[in-house]
């Protein structure tokens, strides 16, 4: 594909990264993604299980649509698209320019091995002394100096953690491709001058430093330290604050007065942590507490001297920047821990627990064992808001992923720990507000026997005598109980990730209050800047699938930025190569292998290896190449296979997955289909020997590879492949605010959108909704929106319009639609986004309907606006949650009702303070910062009341003639009866879609149980259906705020892109198809093709496969018994060839 | 150095050892201790509970007195519930003005007046923070080596002013151990309530605490203490909660300044460890054997 | 309890009176023919035999324990369309069963056809079934049919049930419109009808039939000849086993094997229009021959026939309903059907399957259940 | 059962009510977790916990607040305010609630009340606590004469180390009697 003229960028290569990179990347951007880590993936790659299946599935987000763009490869091993461009090791130093034209500075950090050259051979890591906690396992096991940061990573290349490397030297005499090196030489030139009046302090550092080669000076005073840099030149000043006569801060300021580059670090006791924290603002770089192990002081002044040694900022030009900069765990150890975090080895974060019970973890076994003692665990609990929801961490906010992961994580700890293991989770809200959470969690309690505990514990202490954990919380009547348990897991929450804020200077973006990103008003992936925006948990706690729906919506605006800018006009037209027709030629393999420079084990012969081949009929020759790793061996390689004679090619190399995009491009220049061609490992570590060892082993497994590989290639059937027409308009259902804006955001990338709404305007709940509970005014919104729809030239609303009937697949709908007055009329497009929205569900329950005094959420706000309700005249309001919700068969959270109540709360007691208003809740469900009002309602007054469903309020009317309600209910805390005596009782009833199963159906999506529109992965793929082209976005997806709306519909107008910026999609290679001469017609290939791509042709009795959908997942093939379906690439003759060969 | 001394109430009476060693001890270390002029009760614990205004009038009486001796100057208060009535005061006036005047006017009946100007300082703040520790070991004659350390804090030198200390963990005390040659006991109850208060208005259940200490002790030779409260709560109660828990504590619950006297080879007038209730012979044995010259 | 009746026979003649019960359901206006086994004329072959003239049903030998091929696939080919009438068809309870595995697989339906099942005493092979017959060919049912309904598997020196029906547990055909029971019955006076489905209640309803209670020694006659069979199936899978739990063991169990594919075109639920060993797949290059001899210093020719059974069991154990057609076809006579029969018992037991028991029930390969296998993909529930 | 809660005829003294304002406003944003209650070292004494205590003050139940003892068992240690999720202040909550008792002389606080303003009479009369004439100056007033029984072995090891003195009780010099009067002059004011 023809690349756009803009380039995006892409900060952070976690999951938003990922999905932002791979977005922006299929849409045709060219992409630079960026890391600071030495790997992408971020806090995933560390975490095996997602609920709700309790497995990974991030490939899920592979591309669907030009497959062969990328490799399809595990995206949590690594990821590779011919559009992105991956730098890891690199941050962001500053961006210059304006949204268009962006000039971004990247700072790559010091690589002491050349990961180009780096084979994966471990043979560093073995020779390596040193064993420092590994953080992957989240320091549960040790690694050494030399290590690979993620064991599962391709390519794994090893890096060194400079902090515990001693210098020794020993893995640069065992790399056999001399990809390693060290910058001890300059060491001496980098002068440290140590300030503290207390001598043994001073005098032990200077011995620490000396030993690590670096060029010592020390002085006694701040007196001394200030004459001394002006006489001598200091690249590094440690520096005492509390000193007699001029200190330490005093110190600094002059000294950064004079020289401003030298680089400062505090060394500071207890009492004076805050007097450091300032002086960093004063341009201290950091500060040491004391006391302090001689490690940790090499190990910062090491890092200082390398990253100015080998830090060199290079600029590059961006049309628009993503941050996905990700949060972080919250760390119990720096608080008050008085979970015994770190001091009892049984206490656990949620995320060490994810390493322990994981295949590559520190036990490796992935059985629940304590770490004390190695014992099973039989009885564990997980304490919630840990870090969240806690003002005493900073942290007024809810973090919103760890109700969840904690329910996943004591069913997953029932998988790998005894039968009868119990587990309890100890929480104070159950947040489960995603579509499937309240049954998943229904689930682990009746099915998986899970205890839920409402209670916040406070302490966790161990039996010295037993070794168990007691954990101590506020049982019945709020008195003690202490229960022992083998295992503690603390479900922390996210913190801003750390350097957030040195990220936010350098990009010149806000952060809120939290210290996350500031988003707009309703429009969260939008950042203060221009141009600039932001996916994923960079701008506030998120799960999974928030993440991806906002990385989407970011990359969306981004490419919108790109677009206005003129850069995202290039069309990608057909831009396949005229590739030769070999068809009707005998298959000639030309083999190339690598030598890899010389370092290949004893014993190996590779003429003799060469020699063997070559007598192979189809075997046209075999050549070698030095290292094609290297440009120049690339290049060679390029050369050599410039001359003809051939049609198939083979490379043997290491690492095969990297040279996708290479090979695809190779094919371009010597316009040979790159299915032609193909890469044979005979090098990596992960290439297998077999059992034996010893060159002969070695040699008979390469040739066991390439001859695997010679009879794949030759018998490749390269057959041209038929390309689907996409017309280029889009058609979204349902004018609400999210259907609006999806309808925009392709208007405005060029495309025709049709809207149609069944009502009279356009606007669906604004219509009656006022405010939101942050105080953003929805009328504006609405109003603004809506002009825009009206005034765009591309977007066609019909209104009082239906959707009578559709049929097509992606790229080509024909959609009969029904308008009041004018009569049907049959719409092309290309995709359709489904955005019928939501409403409030009516009920009949808590005496609703027998007096004016009850009413529903969105009759209050209708009453308020309508000036019908005088809060001055009330005495009590009482609100009632979760009506006829989070219970079958309505069974889920609607997500908005507890914010409402939370904003009528805080309107009611603003207008008069006076007021008694009576909360009754299951769970308040108040995610993220939405905590912050939950905490401003109580601090207004408001009581918050629990019930359960086995003891509901009742309501029944007040004395004879008055115009109050009595709602009894029962106070758990207090262990007794309340009657509530309100002037108003509003009833919060939640959300139902307004999806008819008929019109899901009639683009071939689906609804969910509860009506909403099935997505095709709640997590990976939130706003796709499982059939390509169809998406949902808004209230149609399930429950979520006005700012949730609008990003869904940013996401899915995203998806939507990727298909309509190309005039025709074309096949992968790889899709199956059918023989029709073998085929019965039984249909079970239909039945198990999991992507909807096969149909029968009613007409002809035939089994139809469309080339687009398909996903080449063979899953027809290996169902039909005789072949008569089969994987292009993958017949069974070429499959027995080639297990034949392996078994040679 | 030179600080504005304020013993308190317990320092003249059932904690004399505490003032008596705390003084010889900063004599020792070259420090100069002032004795605060005319100085009064704090007001304890139980000012509060009588009244709010006085709770703060108290305290703060003796802070414009020690402004009257030298504007500028830190007051030093071994005992932690003093310490914290006059560090309350300190705090609380800083941004509450109404708070300031409702004090002074208070104070007038006294003739005097409370501006803000002098800092409370802990006596365990000043020796771990103004007191360099090159100072204190070059002072130490004798090792007490083979003497495992109990620190305890107590709640009021730790809370809610976490000015010198980590009010969950604290640690200050272990350098002070380690430099007069002992080794710190490893527990993790150095800022548990000991429940002095209780134990007149509700002793069983400060006896409960007490034991629970006394429990986790077990194995350290001493514990030792920043707090005349709890010394004398840890101390005096060890009989009961022995009975209480059918079982026998006896451990010596020293103040810091006695247990750096005797590293520091100070004689038994200074240190009068004959004033505590509690020396089993086996501790004093044990001095005996291993008080040898550093 | 489904419906029932009892059938009078006259003359104590059971021939006789199943063709009037036929003659009946052909005068029925919805049923336009019959298809039942019937004896050939010229010969003493019974062949299913699709009639409209109510007089050539006299010929009707349901009972006939010859057996040349599963009937399913003759239905199969009546139905894989609509033909628009409907088709009365006796059928054995294996036939049955091979059905509704085909109307899974779309290779068939059941709405165009009236199922009359019959009790299934057992079948003879081809060559038994003609020593039997002798030569009075004419009285082979009667025969036959009075030592089997003996509890008989061995009917003459050299003639005994195959091992097919020796281990089949469903004598009775559950799945058809209406049954016609002999066990446990005086077949010189009544023969059983039962209804096992709405269309064939509504069938006997028509035809005038006096509801009756099946008389009391039916279940316990079924009981016995059930148990019976469990049994000797238990003792002929440990037969097998024993002869086949190593791929050496398999190899020369089925080392007769030629490579005709008889037992794939006999076995009724192998539905592929052309089967992938009759494919280019398999049509080797002469020298990749050669190459293989020379790996390993001889190979057995015709090559790929134990990879050929293995892929049958691959593809059809889960629909094998065990009706012995495969031995019957095998010119070697290699013992297939309790080979297939063994190893489906296992496959429909792992997937809580059972072939031809319900058409409710999808067939194992095409559904997928998260749950199932979980010692096969590692994860524990 | 009648309802423990009845917002219509709940605390009919609201006189109470108002007193404990102020502490009801340190509280308003407990989210009834339960940490205060479970760091308390002392709440296994405690008649009901601190959780328990802070809701009924939530929920206006003035009355049932003086029938527990809990807050005159707190011991001022401050760890429920350190540990406190919301940041509350609850130890001063608490110290507000045993001054509403004191204030209103509520007869079950007796021996607290008594102990404190024994206390602080002898600051009153002396400036400096003479802890042998407080602890008789609370016998007396607690007019039991078991109670000083319990002290006296203690009185004795301590009398035995000189740390304290016998002293009876005198009219003495009533050295901070000015600012106690002041003191009382303006909480009565306000």
């Amino acid at each position: 594909m023809k690349p756009k003229i803009g380039r995006a960028l892409v900060v952070g290569g976690g999951i938003s990264g990922i999905r932002a990179a791979l977005d922006l990347a299929e849409t045709g951007y060219p992409v630079t993604l960026v890391d600071r880590a030495p790997h992408l993936g971020g806090v995933l790659s560390q975490l095996d299980n997602q609920f709700p299946t309790n497995h990974c599935g991030m490939c899920r987000m592979l591309p669907l649509v030009d497959r062969d763009a990328g490799a399809q490869y595990c995206l949590r091993k690594g990821l590779f698209h011919e559009n992105i461009d991956i730098r890891t090791s690199t941050q962001v130093v500053g961006i210059e320019g304006e949204a268009g034209n962006f000039t971004v500075r990247l700072k790559r950090q010091p690589g002491f091995v050349d990961p180009v050259a780096c084979i994966g051979c471990g043979r560093c890591a073995d020779a390596c002394s040193v064993s420092v906690a590994d953080d992957f396992n989240a320091g549960l096991s040790m690694r050494k100096a030399i290590y690979l940061p993620v064991p599962h990573m391709l390519p794994n290349t090893y890096v060194i953690d400079p902090a515990a490397c001693t210098r020794c030297g020993e893995c640069i005499n065992v790399c056999p491709t001399g990809a390693i090196r060290l910058y001890r030489e300059g060491r001496q030139d980098f002068s440290v001058l140590v300030v503290d009046d207390e001598y043994t302090v001073r005098d032990s550092i200077k011995e620490w430093l000396e030993e690590e080669g670096f060029s010592v000076e020390t002085v006694g005073s701040g007196e001394e330290a200030l004459d001394l840099i002006k006489q001598q030149s200091f690249r590094m000043m440690l520096l005492d604050i509390k000193m007699p006569g001029i200190d330490g801060v005093e110190v600094l300021k002059k000294a950064k007065d004079l020289f401003p580059d030298m680089t400062v670090v505090m060394m500071t006791a207890y009492a004076t942590v805050e007097t450091a924290v300032e002086a960093m603002k004063t341009g201290a770089m950091d500060y040491l507490m004391k006391p302090f192990d001689p490690e940790d002081l090499a190990g910062k002044v090491i890092g200082v001297y390398e990253a100015e040694e080998a830090a060199r900022a290079e600029e590059i030009e961006a049309g628009a920047v993503v941050f996905c900069g990700g949060s972080e765990g919250y760390d119990p150890s720096t608080g008050k821990n008085t979970f015994g975090y770190k001091v009892f080895s049984d206490v656990v974060t949620g995320l060490e627990f994810e390493r322990l019970i994981s295949g590559t973890g520190p036990g490796g076994g992935g059985a629940l064992l304590r770490p004390s003692n190695g014992e099973p665990v039989k009885k564990i609990a997980w304490i919630q808001c840990v870090g969240s929801r806690d003002l005493q961490t900073d942290s007024d906010y809810c973090s919103g992923v760890c109700c969840m992961y904690a329910i996943k994580e004591a069913m997953l700890a029932k998988e790998h720990g005894p039968e009868d293991l119990e587990s309890t989770i100890f929480y104070m809200d159950m947040r489960t507000v995603g579509k499937a959470f309240q049954r998943f969690r229904d689930a682990a309690e009746t099915d998986q026997g899970v205890r839920f505990v409402r209670g916040r514990v406070h302490t966790v202490y161990q039996d010295t005598h037993t070794g168990k954990l007691v954990v101590s919380y506020p049982g019945e009547k709020s008195r003690r109980i202490e229960e022992d348990y083998d295992m503690v897991v603390l479900s922390t929450g996210q913190k801003p990730s750390s350097g957030t804020d040195k990220l936010a200077e350098a990009a010149g973006i806000e952060l809120n209050p939290w210290g996350f990103v500031r988003g707009e008003p309703f429009l969260p992936a939008k950042t203060s800047r221009e141009g600039i925006f932001c996916g994923g948990s960079f701008s506030g706690p998120k799960d999974i699938a928030e993440s991806v729906i906002s990385a989407c919506s970011a990359s969306l605006l981004a490419s919108a930025t790109m677009h206005s800018a003129g850069k995202g006009i290039a069309v990608a037209g057909d831009d396949t190569p005229e590739y030769i027709d070999v068809s009707h030629q005998a298959p000639k393999v030309r083999v190339i292998l690598c030598e890899c420079g010389g370092s290949l084990p004893e014993g190996i012969d590779l003429r003799r290896l060469a020699a063997g081949l070559e007598a192979d009929p189809f075997v046209e020759s075999v050549s070698f190449v030095s290292r094609i790793c290297t440009e120049e061996g690339w290049e060679s390689l390029a050369e050599k296979v410039k001359t003809k004679g051939y049609n198939r090619l083979l490379v043997g190399a290491c690492t095969p997955y990297a040279y996708t995009r290479r090979i695809r491009e190779l094919g371009g220049e010597v316009m040979l289909d790159p299915s032609l061609m193909d890469v044979c490992d005979i090098r990596s570590p992960e290439f297998a020997y077999g059992e034996e060892t010893g060159g002969d082993a070695i040699e008979k497994a390469m040739r066991r590879s390439l001859s695997t590989g010679i009879s794949r290639l030759r018998s490749v059937d390269p057959l041209p492949k038929q390309t689907v027409p996409v017309t280029r308009s889009a058609l979204v259902v349902g004018g609400g605010i999210a259907g609006m804006t999806a309808a925009l955001a392709i208007a405005e990338h060029g495309y025709d959108v049709h809207l149609v709404e069944a009502s009279e305007h356009p606007g669906g709940n604004l219509g009656w909704l006022h405010s939101t509970v942050e105080g953003n005014d929805t009328a504006i919104l609405l109003e603004d929106t809506t002009q825009r729809i009206e005034k765009h030239p591309l977007v066609h609303v019909h209104t009082n319009t239906t959707v009578v009937s559709a049929f097509g697949e992606v790229g080509n709908f024909f959609t009969t639609i029904e308008t009041a007055d004018s009569g049907p009329q049959t719409i092309q497009h290309g995709v359709v986004l489904i955005a019928t929205g939501g409403r409030e569900a009516e009920t009949r329950s808590y005496g609703y309907g027998t007096s004016d005094a009850i009413v529903t959420q969105k009759e209050l706000e209708e009453k308020v606006a309508a000036k019908a309700i005088d809060y001055s005249a009330i005495e009590s309001v009482c609100m009632i949650q979760c009506v006829d919700s989070r219970e079958e068969p309505r069974n889920y959270c609607s997500r908005v009702c507890c914010p409402s109540t939370l904003k009528h709360i805080l309107q009611m007691k603003q207008q008069n303070p006076d007021i008694s208003v009576y909360i009754l809740y299951r769970d308040m469900m108040s995610p993220g910062f939405a905590e912050s009002w939950y905490t401003e309602a109580r601090k207004a007054g408001a009581v918050f009341i629990p019930y359960t469903t086995y003891a509901k309020p009742v309501v029944s009317q007040g004395e004879e003639g008055g115009s109050k309600v009595v709602i009894s209910t029962r106070e758990p805390l207090l262990d007794a009866d309340v009657q509530i005596h309100a002037d108003l009782l509003v009833l919060a009833t939640g959300i139902v879609p307004n999806l008819p199963e008929e019109l899901a159906g009639a683009f071939g999506a689906e609804c969910d149980e509860d009506g909403f529109f099935r997505e095709a992965e709640s997590k990976w793929r939130p706003v796709d259906s499982l059939k390509e082209g169809v998406f949902g976005c808004g209230i149609a997806l399930g429950p979520g705020s006005i700012e949730g709306s609008v990003a869904t519909a940013g996401a899915a107008a995203q998806r939507a892109l990727r298909i309509l910026s190309k005039n025709a999609i074309s096949p992968a290679a790889v899709t199956a198809r059918v023989r029709h001469s073998l085929c019965v017609t039984c249909e079970r290939c239909i039945a198990v093709c999991p992507y909807g791509a096969r149909s029968i042709d009613p007409d002809t009795n035939r089994v139809l496969v469309n080339a687009v959908m398909c996903q080449g997942c063979g899953n027809c093939a290996s169902e039909c018994p005789n072949s008569a379906s089969v994987l292009d690439g993958f017949f069974d003759g070429r499959m027995l060839d080639m297990i034949d060969m392996v078994m040679e | 150095m030179t600080y504005i001394y304020y013993p308190g109430c317990s320092l003249e009476g059932t904690a004399a050892e505490y003032s008596i060693s705390t003084m010889a001890l900063f004599e020792t270390l070259g420090i100069e201790l002032i004795e605060l002029d005319d100085w009064t009760c704090c007001g304890a614990t139980a000012a509060e509970g009588v009244s709010h205004l006085l709770s703060f009038a108290l305290p703060a009486r003796n802070l414009a007195m020690a402004e009257k001796m030298k504007a500028k100057s830190d007051i030093l208060v071994p005992c932690s519930a003093c310490y914290l009535n006059l560090k309350r005061v300190e705090q609380g006036i800083k941004d509450d003005h109404s708070l300031l005047r409702k004090i002074n006017q208070v104070l007038e009946a006294d003739d005097l007046v409370l501006k803000g100007t002098v800092r409370t300082r802990h006596l365990l703040d000043v020796l771990v923070n103004d007191v360099a520790l090159d100072d204190i070991a070059s002072k130490i004659v004798r090792s007490l080596e083979g003497f495992s350390i109990a620190p305890y804090y107590g709640c009021q030198c730790l809370r809610p002013y976490a000015v010198f200390d980590d009010p969950e963990a604290p640690r200050s005390m272990e350098s002070l151990i380690t430099v007069a040659g002992a080794s710190v006991y490893p527990w993790d109850m150095g800022g548990r309530c000991c429940g002095a208060s209780l134990m007149s208005t509700a002793p069983e259940a400060g006896i409960e605490l007490v034991a629970a200490l006394l429990e986790g002790a077990q194995g350290a030779d001493a514990i030792v203490t920043v707090c005349p409260m709890c010394q004398m709560n840890l101390e005096a109660y060890q009989k009961k909660a022995s009975k209480q828990h059918h079982t026998h504590y006896e451990v010596p619950i020293l103040y810091l300044p006695q247990l750096l006297g005797l590293a520091m080879g100070l004689t038994d007038d200074q240190i009068r460890l004959d004033m505590n209730l509690c020396v089993p012979g086996s501790f004093r044995e044990k001095l005996a054997n291993t008080l040898q010259p550093a | 309890m489904a419906k029932t009746a009892l059938y009078d026979i006259a003359d104590k003649n059971l021939q006789g009176a199943l063709a009037s019960f036929l003659q009946s359901l052909l005068a029925d206006d919805n049923i336009s023919a019959v298809m039942v086994p019937m004896r050939q004329s010229g010969n003493d072959t019974v062949m299913q035999t699709l009639v409209t003239d109510p007089e050539q049903l006299s010929a009707a030998d349901p009972f006939s324990p010859a057996f040349p091929m599963n009937a399913a696939r003759l239905v199969s080919r009546l139905t894989k369309r609509s033909p628009g009438e409907t088709v009365a068809t006796v059928l054995r309870p294996c036939e049955i069963r091979a059905h509704i595995e085909l109307v899974k697989l779309k290779q068939g339906q059941v709405d165009d056809i009236i199922i009359i099942g019959i009790d299934c005493p057992g079948t003879l092979q081809n060559n038994d079934f003609r020593k039997l017959a002798g030569k009075d060919p004419e009285s082979t049912t009667d025969r036959f049919l009075t030592a089997a309904l003996d509890g008989k598997t061995q009917f003459d020196e050299a003639v005994e049930l195959p091992p097919a029906c020796k281990i089949c547990t469903h004598p009775v055909p559950e799945g058809a419109d209406i049954g016609i029971g002999i066990f446990g019955m005086d077949i010189k006076k009544q023969f059983l009808l039962s209804a096992g489905t709405e269309k064939g209640e509504g069938l006997l309803d028509r035809l005038g039939l006096n509801v009756q209670e099946p008389p009391d020694g039916r279940e316990e006659a079924v009981g016995s000849i059930v148990s019976a069979r469990e049994a000797s199936q238990g003792e002929v899978f440990a037969a097998v086993h024993e002869k086949t739990d190593t791929p050496e063991k398999l190899a020369e169990y089925l080392s007769g094997c030629i490579n005709c594919y008889n037992c794939r075109v006999a076995c009724p639920v192998c539905y592929c229009r052309e089967c992938v060993f009759v494919t280019d797949v398999f049509d080797h290059d002469p020298f990749q021959y050669l190459r293989w001899a020379k790996r390993r210093g001889k190979i057995r020719m015709p090559t790929d026939t134990v990879f050929y059974h293995l892929t049958r069991m691959a593809h059809m154990t889960t629909a094998c309903v065990g009706c012995g057609q495969c031995s019957n076809a095998c010119p070697n006579d290699i013992p297939l059907a309790e080979l297939f029969s063994m190893t489906a018992s296992h496959t429909q037991n792992a997937f809580d399957y059972e072939a031809g028991r319900s058409l409710e029930e999808d067939p194992p390969l095409a559904v997928f259940r998260e749950d199932e296998f979980a010692e096969v993909v590692e994860i524990k529930h | 059962m009648e309802p423990a809660v009845d917002t219509q005829t709940a605390a009919p003294d609201r006189s109470l009510i108002k007193k404990l304002a102020p502490a009801r406003k340190q509280l308003l944003a407990c989210i009834q977790c339960g940490t205060c209650s479970g760091s308390c070292p002392n709440a296994d004494a405690m008649d009901v916990s601190p959780r328990y205590l802070w809701r009924l003050l939530l929920t206006d139940n003035a009355e049932e607040i003086f029938k527990t003892r809990t807050f005159a068992l707190c011991s001022t240690c401050y760890t429920c305010t350190l540990r406190c999720p919301r940041g509350l202040q609850i130890t001063d909550a608490m110290s507000l609630l045993k001054q509403v008792a004191a204030s209103e002389n509520l007869p079950l606080y007796k021996r607290s009340i008594r102990f404190y303003q024994s206390f602080m009479e002898s600051v009153r009369r002396h400036g400096r606590v003479r802890e042998m004439e407080f602890m008789t100056l609370y016998f007396m007033s607690m007019k039991n004469p078991v109670i000083p029984l319990k002290f006296t072995p203690l009185g004795m090891r301590l009398m035995a180390k000189r740390k304290v003195s016998v002293e009876i009780p005198s009219k003495g010099t009533q050295k901070l009697d000015a600012m106690f009067r002041k003191a009382r002059e303006i909480e009565e004011q306000s």
